[in-house]
């Protein structure tokens, strides 16, 4: 039962994402056209809202190609755990008061442990397609998501130890208004880190279009490269979802259906606000990436530890 | 940022240095803060971009899309510009703005259409071609042996390799067209009730009388000498002009109805008065009729003539009186040269043509120079006239004093004279330095006014003199010129006059004539061209041979030369191809391939290929098209479903620029080549 | 050291500007030898030239600097104005200033919006590029392309301008420096853009003369050198611009150059504009086939990468005898190797942009 | 120094081809011999012709003319050196070590006209293949793929 009951979650969340990475690519080449003095696509549906619709056969039936000289098994099946542990993590998201797929009480442990696996996916698959563009692809990437992982952590520890619990639902229950300013410095952090996390501008130092071309994702074509980009839009919005449920008090101040509303459309809000970050801002260098994680976030993120530490006793 | 001069308003908005410490990094976050109120401010911005192709429906006037042809020989006319005299300005001048006037008529002074007659006698229709250019230049086989053709410097041929033989054509089409002369040589009817009085019977009177029998008058014309023609006649040397071609050429004219009475002087014979009272109008054609003398020292000396005089007695005398004589010719105009060579002619042992211009202002045409030089004439450029060197009142000799500039900066004739002194010895000495009016007896007992240099006063645009009803044109009304431009004047007299005499308006609604300008061409290198290619070469006789008698000079084209000749006229500015395959010359990239036939009656383009894979879309070939046919649409949707088509044939080219194969679709419109609607900036 | 690893960047790469393959030696990141590999787009115009007529070389001239057509048209004119002793109407040569610094607008457009590429500020690209296609429908309107002009000829330019024109070009004129400025606080004022440009790909100004580097790359080195100052040719004389100069000569400096010369260009712009009178745009009398007299003859001009210079030799013939282009991006590019040393290969392509290449005119 | 005394300087240095200057760039030329290039090329940086601008050759026929262009900035002057070299045993001084410049400019042309610079550093051919047969810019290269023109203009 339980086995069935895993099975169907997963099949949720992966339909969430990609419905949410369909949608969310049709609003970045919206939002990305209009700052760029576009329309974007306009062509297909309202809007050009079914573009992605019509994307998305095309990715299908495309030709797959695999270099003769990639590692073809680990090639060929490296992206499914890029896309997968994205897909998992969706299940300990509370989206609503009282209300996540699974409610366990290491929830935001889960949450920030299992994406992680994607870095050894994206070693894999940067490995396996035997370029030396990919392969300095996935080192970067590895270094870069091993290093935001500690900031981020941190981030989240600070909100953690004001609600108390490891189990997003009693953080949601445990959350106040007065957290938000209490705790900025850790959202802030959240957020910056997990844009790195999610390799988006201006960290998207491993794909580095200019640089890398498309860094460990470089070989891959059709639905392979689209698994790629569908974790990476995955990762946008469990990060989002995570960092308005966490930080931004879930549906508050609704409750309820209108709740669940305000959440999205928090997380809708957040993740305009990394594609707004992504199309304004130059990308960093592999150094400044790594003193910014280490001297800049981290210490911040400690910081903010013994604020929440210091405010603690009087709550 | 350094800068050379501290005057520089810098137009860095942002500091080049960040402060140090934590002011730096709170400037640092600002200006990511700034970067994005930037981008956030841009994108609530109407964007720049259009929705295409909806709102794509305009391109530049200039676009260099898909090239097409216009029209193509063998299956469009060339047009012919014919119409009535009065309405004939304003054609020329919607033919000049619609940049459809071809160069030769355009900087003809009577806007004669060679483009047609070139068309009718490579289409073997040479009666035609006579009649359309006698429309407007009255006598094509006289002006085909004299005129100073502006036609042939403005050939667009002459930017290729060599101008089409234009005047000669006009000499060829009159021998051919007098095969049949008899036949198409008919009164023209008279339909109105009004006479019109002609006075003198040169080429611009001529051409007033045959405009005003066109539209149906009775024209009466009257003329001083035995012989019509007037300065045709007495002043043009008869191995240029032979008088039998002359007087034949008007005898077709009186055929068509010119009641023309030689040996009637108006003022002498019967008063002016006489034929206002008996015409409706009268038209003073009279033409100059006295040399100017310079009033130098010696000038009344025997031995010294005027240039008129000189040679109406060698061409109506055969015989100046200079036989065996060294004859000084002052002037450097065309009378002075022809006044130069008929001295050679009647006997003359050493002929020098004395200038105040140097040899590269001097204003005679250049080949009549060097026509004259190849006979023997000395040329002595740069003196003025000082004095007639007499003894016993016979002329001895000429001195001339070096003249250092003609021309003032402002381009006013203003002579400069040096110090230096020459004499020359001569027996004879021939002023060709201009003439003027004699007009004392013509005028006596009207209110005609004269002007200052013995001319009659008209109005300069509509001919009309001081008296009502009483017109005048041709060179005594503008100065000494050229046969062409008299006929010009005489087109403009008759308008007027149909005009007075129908009872219009002169002014309303008349189109003054054009000026069409046209650049200059360099003289066309054509060490690389083919004969074919090449001008018709008139055969001259030898000079040795043509220095001792009046016989022709030009010995005019055989038919099949003339055939050859016409078909080389590029049919400028018809917006039809003729297969010139200069646009194949030109493509850098060997894109075009272009083949024609030359047969009579059925000359056509045989092939017209235009290879899209090679064009570069350069636009050389539209640019230098003479005729305009070849241009660019404004297509730029280029695309094919397979290489082959490509590949444009003759019969693609003609398409009608809307839809093509580029699209697949036939019927679409493209968009037009219109003014451009810009967005703003 | 670790084990060095060789990178083969190109020749198919979003940010070589063309086709150029880098094969840089990496250690780790570090770049320690990165050597060119150029002539992929060579198409031997230099050759095809001596196989052409004078006036069927100038649509070959529009493909050596693609980006920037018009210098190449007019560099190539002016050498055969030279040969040919041609001389050209003012209006003509007021025009071509015009033109020329559109283009070279155009073309800093261009090298200014690939700097935010390269370092992946995509949006600074497009608005550059939104000012870059306000020039090309200027140039559109003018001669009918928007890339390959043809449209300086020896002896003038083809067409005059048309109705309305320079209306428009006044308006662009007004509007693009406050761009810029805009431009100048989102890009160079940005700390990320400072980090990755400042300091990365020092140029000595003795390197800068030593390999023959001009236009904004030994500018940005601070050597004060500009043909249209320095030499001055056609009606430069009568305008009054600066040169900016930068102070290190990193890729920081050359891109504010490029920047800064933009707001300069408006200047000499609107000055040509108020100057400019009626009249030809073209010599008179000029023959179709053009045959100058034998001998050889070089003119420069200050385009947008430096002095494009055309050396051309002629045996009496309607064709030239030879053709050799000057390119100012082919001795910019060899400087490449000293730069990029000791840097990362981020910095490399930053480096790459910062040159600003056109591969048409490197290759030729 | 000034043009007049660079004239002078020249003309006394090079006595058998005195080389014709103006203020203007480009009008300078110095022939000189192809043995003594490189010491004219030394002497000229010396006296302050501290930029290359061009290196390029053109095919006379029966041989080489090598042509340089050099420029001072502070004398506002260019002047061209010119040197002949014979066709069969093509070889002259690089003039590398004096101006940087000449490296990849002295490889296009050993490139295109197969003129071999001695000294030079890394003698490649750099726009063509390196297995390229031929010097395209030769006046006898041959190759089918040139199209060439009819000869009518």
């Amino acid at each position: 039962m339980t086995l069935l009951w895993g099975f169907l979650w997963g099949v949720a969340g992966m339909t969430v994402i990609a419905v949410g990475a369909i949608l969310g690519v049709w609003w970045e080449r919206k939002v990305a056209a209009r700052i760029q003095m576009r329309y974007g696509p306009q062509q297909i549906g309202p809007f050009g809202s079914l573009q992605m619709i019509a994307d998305v056969p095309k990715l299908l039936f495309k030709e797959d190609i695999i270099p003769d000289s990639a590692d073809k098994p680990i090639f060929k099946y490296a992206p499914l755990f890029v896309f997968g542990p994205i897909a998992v993590s969706m299940v300990v998201i509370p989206f609503s008061a009282g209300w996540a797929p699974l409610n366990t009480s290491v929830g935001v442990l889960f949450f920030l442990a299992v994406p992680s696996i994607e870095v050894i996916a994206i070693l894999l698959s940067a490995w396996a397609s035997h370029n030396t563009l990919s392969t300095l692809g996935g080192i970067r990437a590895t270094a870069q998501m091993i290093s935001y992982e500690v900031p981020r952590s941190l981030a989240v520890l600070a909100i953690v130890l004001l609600a108390g619990s490891l189990r997003p639902l009693d953080v949601v229950d445990a959350w106040r208004w007065w957290w938000l300013p209490l705790t900025f410095i850790a959202f802030l952090i959240y957020f910056i880190a997990s844009i790195a996390e999610m390799n988006r501008g201006p960290f998207d130092i491993p794909e580095a279009e200019s640089e890398l071309v498309a860094g460990y994702f470089a070989d891959y074509s059709g639905m392979r490269w689209a698994s790629f980009m569908m974790a990476e839009y995955g990762g946008m919005i469990s990060a989002s979802l995570f960092g308005a449920a966490l930080f931004l008090g879930a549906g508050w101040p609704f409750t309820g259906a209108l709740g669940v509303v305000a959440l999205i459309v928090k997380t809708i809000a957040l993740m305009t606000i990394v594609m707004w970050v992504k199309w304004t801002l130059p990308r960093l260098r592999q150094d400044h990436l790594m003193s910014f994680c280490w001297k800049v976030l981290t210490p911040l993120a400690l910081v903010q530890l013994v604020i929440v530490g210091v405010v603690l006793p009087w709550l | 940022m350094a800068v050379e001069r501290d005057d520089i308003i810098t137009p860095a908005s942002v500091s080049n240095e960040y402060s140090p410490g934590v002011k730096g990094f709170l400037e640092g976050v600002r200006s990511l803060v700034t970067g994005l109120g930037i981008t956030a401010r841009i994108s609530t911005e109407k964007p720049v971009t259009i929705c295409y192709p909806a709102e794509k429906w305009s391109v530049s006037p200039r676009w260099r899309g898909a090239l097409r042809l216009r029209g193509v020989l063998g299956r469009d006319e060339i047009p012919l510009i014919r119409d009535a005299s009065e309405l004939y300005n304003s054609v020329i001048e919607d033919l000049y703005k619609a940049e459809r006037l071809p160069p030769c008529v355009g900087n003809c002074p009577a806007n004669v259409d060679a483009r047609g007659q070139g068309f009718l006698i490579a289409e073997d229709r040479i009666p035609e071609a006579y009649e359309l250019v006698r429309d407007r230049n009255i006598l094509p086989g006289v002006l085909g042996r004299i005129c100073h053709h502006p036609c042939e410097s403005a050939c667009r041929r002459n930017y290729y390799d060599e101008p089409v033989a234009i005047r000669p054509l006009h000499r060829f089409a009159y021998e051919e067209f007098q095969k049949v002369a008899a036949e198409r040589l008919k009164p023209l009817p008279v339909t109105q009730d009004k006479s019109v009085a002609v006075v003198g019977s040169g080429p611009s009177g001529l051409t007033a009388a045959y405009d005003l029998m066109k539209h149906g008058y009775r024209v009466v014309m009257y003329e001083r000498e035995e012989r019509p023609g007037g300065a045709l006649g007495s002043g043009v040397p008869a191995y240029r002009l032979p008088r039998d071609i002359l007087y034949k050429e008007i005898d077709g004219l009186v055929a068509l109805g010119i009641e023309l009475h030689c040996g009637v002087e108006i003022g002498k014979s019967m008063p002016l008065a006489a034929l206002q009272r008996e015409h409706a109008a009268v038209l003073l054609a009279v033409g100059l009729q006295e040399s100017r003398i310079l009033p130098i020292p010696g000038h009344d000396a025997e031995g010294v003539a005027g240039a008129l005089e000189f040679l109406w007695a060698a061409n109506n005398k055969g015989e100046t009186g200079v036989r065996g004589k060294k004859v000084f010719v002052i002037g450097g105009g065309n009378v002075a040269v022809d006044v130069a060579r008929c001295a050679l002619r009647t006997g003359a042992t050493e002929v020098r043509l004395a200038s105040l211009e140097s040899t590269e202002e001097l204003p005679a045409h250049p080949w009549e120079i060097e026509e004259a030089l190849d006979e023997g004439v000395i040329a002595t450029c740069s003196v003025g006239p000082e004095e007639v060197l007499t003894q016993d009142g016979h002329v001895t000799g000429m001195r001339v004093r070096e003249c250092l500039s003609v021309f003032d900066e402002t381009g006013r004739f203003s002579p400069k004279f040096g110090t230096g002194l020459s004499d020359f010895e001569c027996d004879v000495v021939v002023f060709s330095i201009g003439q003027a009016a004699k007009l004392d007896t013509l005028i006596a007992g009207t209110e005609l006014l004269v002007s200052g240099r013995g001319q009659l006063v008209v109005d300069g645009t509509h001919f009309t003199t001081s008296v009502d009803g009483v017109f005048a044109c041709g060179e005594v009304v503008t100065g000494p010129g050229s046969a062409i431009g008299s006929i010009a004047t005489g087109h403009e007299v008759a308008t007027s006059m149909i005009r007075y005499l129908q009872g219009n308006s002169l002014t309303d609604n008349r189109t003054p004539r054009p000026v069409p300008v046209y650049s200059k061409y360099a003289v066309a290198d054509v060490t690389g061209v083919e004969r074919s290619r090449l001008r018709s070469v008139m055969p001259m006789s030898r000079p040795e041979d043509r220095a001792k008698d009046f016989r022709p000079v030009e010995l005019g084209l055989t038919h099949q030369e003339a055939m050859i000749e016409a078909a080389r006229c590029l049919r400028c500015q018809s917006e039809i191809c003729v297969g010139c395959t200069f646009c194949a010359r030109t493509c850098p990239d060997y894109a075009i391939q272009v083949e024609r036939v030359d047969e009579p009656g059925g000359r056509c383009l045989t092939r017209y290929d235009l290879d899209l894979t090679k064009c570069a879309f350069c636009g050389l070939c539209a640019e230098q098209c003479p005729t305009n046919a070849l241009t660019h649409t404004g297509q730029y949707e280029l695309s094919f479903f397979h290489r082959d088509l490509m590949v444009f044939d003759k019969g693609e080219m003609l398409r009608s620029g809307e839809g093509t194969r580029a699209t697949g679709r036939d019927g679409i419109t493209p968009p037009r080549c219109s003014a451009p609607k810009r967005r703003e900036l | 050291m670790t084990e060095q690893t060789i990178v083969n960047i190109g020749p198919s790469h979003p940010s070589t500007h063309g086709v150029c393959r880098v094969i840089v030696t990496l250690d780790g990141e570090t770049v320690v030898h990165a050597e060119p590999v150029i002539g992929h787009l060579h198409r031997g115009i230099e050759k095809m030239a001596e196989n052409r007529t004078y006036l069927q070389v100038v649509p070959l001239t529009d493909r050596l600097d693609y980006v920037g057509s018009m210098y190449a048209n007019w560099a190539y004119c002016r050498s055969v104005e030279r040969l040919a002793g041609i001389r050209v109407p003012e209006r003509a040569e007021y025009i071509r200033v015009i033109v020329c610094e559109l283009q070279r607008i155009a073309s800093h457009m261009m090298g200014i919006g690939s700097t935010g590429a390269d370092t992946g500020a995509t949006s600074a690209f497009m608005y550059t590029f939104a000012q870059r296609d306000h020039v090309v429908e200027l140039f559109e309107a003018l001669c009918g392309a928007r890339l390959t002009y043809n449209y300086v000829r020896p002896g003038g330019v083809s067409m005059d301008l048309p109705d309305g024109w320079v209306e428009q070009c006044r308006a662009f004129t007004a509007q693009h420096p406050p761009v810029m400025m805009e431009i100048d606080r989102l890009l160079f004022g940005n700390v990320i853009a400072r980090a990755r440009l400042k300091g990365v790909g020092v140029l000595t100004p003795e390197d800068a003369v030593g390999w023959g580097t001009s236009g904004p790359v030994a500018r940005g080195s601070g050597v004060d050198w500009d043909l249209r100052r320095d030499d001055p040719y056609s009606v430069y004389p009568r305008f009054d611009f600066q040169i900016p100069l930068g102070e290190i000569g990193d890729c920081y400096d050359r891109a504010r150059v490029r920047l800064w010369e933009c707001v300069e260009s408006c200047k000499i712009i609107n000055q040509a504009l108020d100057q400019i009178e009626p009249g030809s745009v073209h010599a008179e009398g000029l023959p179709r086939l053009l045959a100058p007299r034998p001998g050889d003859a070089y003119d420069h001009i200050e385009s947008a990468r430096g002095s494009l210079g055309v050396y051309l030799v002629s045996d009496g013939s309607p064709r030239p005898y030879r053709m050799k282009v000057r390119s100012p991006a082919f001795c910019n590019l060899a400087v490449l190797p000293l730069l990029a040393e000791g840097h990362t290969l981020s910095d490399l392509i930053v480096i790459i942009g910062s040159l600003d290449p056109v591969f048409g005119e490197v290759d030729r | 120094m000034n043009i007049d005394e660079l004239r002078e300087h020249l003309c006394s240095t090079y006595p058998d081809l005195c080389p014709l200057f103006s203020v203007e760039y480009g009008d300078g030329m110095l022939m000189v011999d192809s043995s003594r290039l490189h010491e004219a090329a030394s002497d000229l940086r010396d006296l302050g012709f501290d930029r290359l601008g061009m290196v390029t050759a053109v095919d006379t026929g029966d041989e080489f003319e090598l042509v340089y262009r050099v420029q001072s900035r502070e004398m506002h002057a260019g002047i061209f050196v010119k040197t002949r070299v014979a066709r069969d045993v093509a070889s002259i001084a690089s003039v590398n070590d004096l101006w940087p410049a000449a490296n990849w400019q002295e490889r296009e042309v050993f490139d295109m006209f197969g003129i071999v610079f001695e000294g030079h550093p890394d003698l490649r051919r750099i726009l063509l293949t390196d297995d390229w047969v031929g010097y395209p810019l030769r006046k006898d290269y041959e190759d089918e793929r040139i199209i060439r023109r009819p000869d009518y203009i």
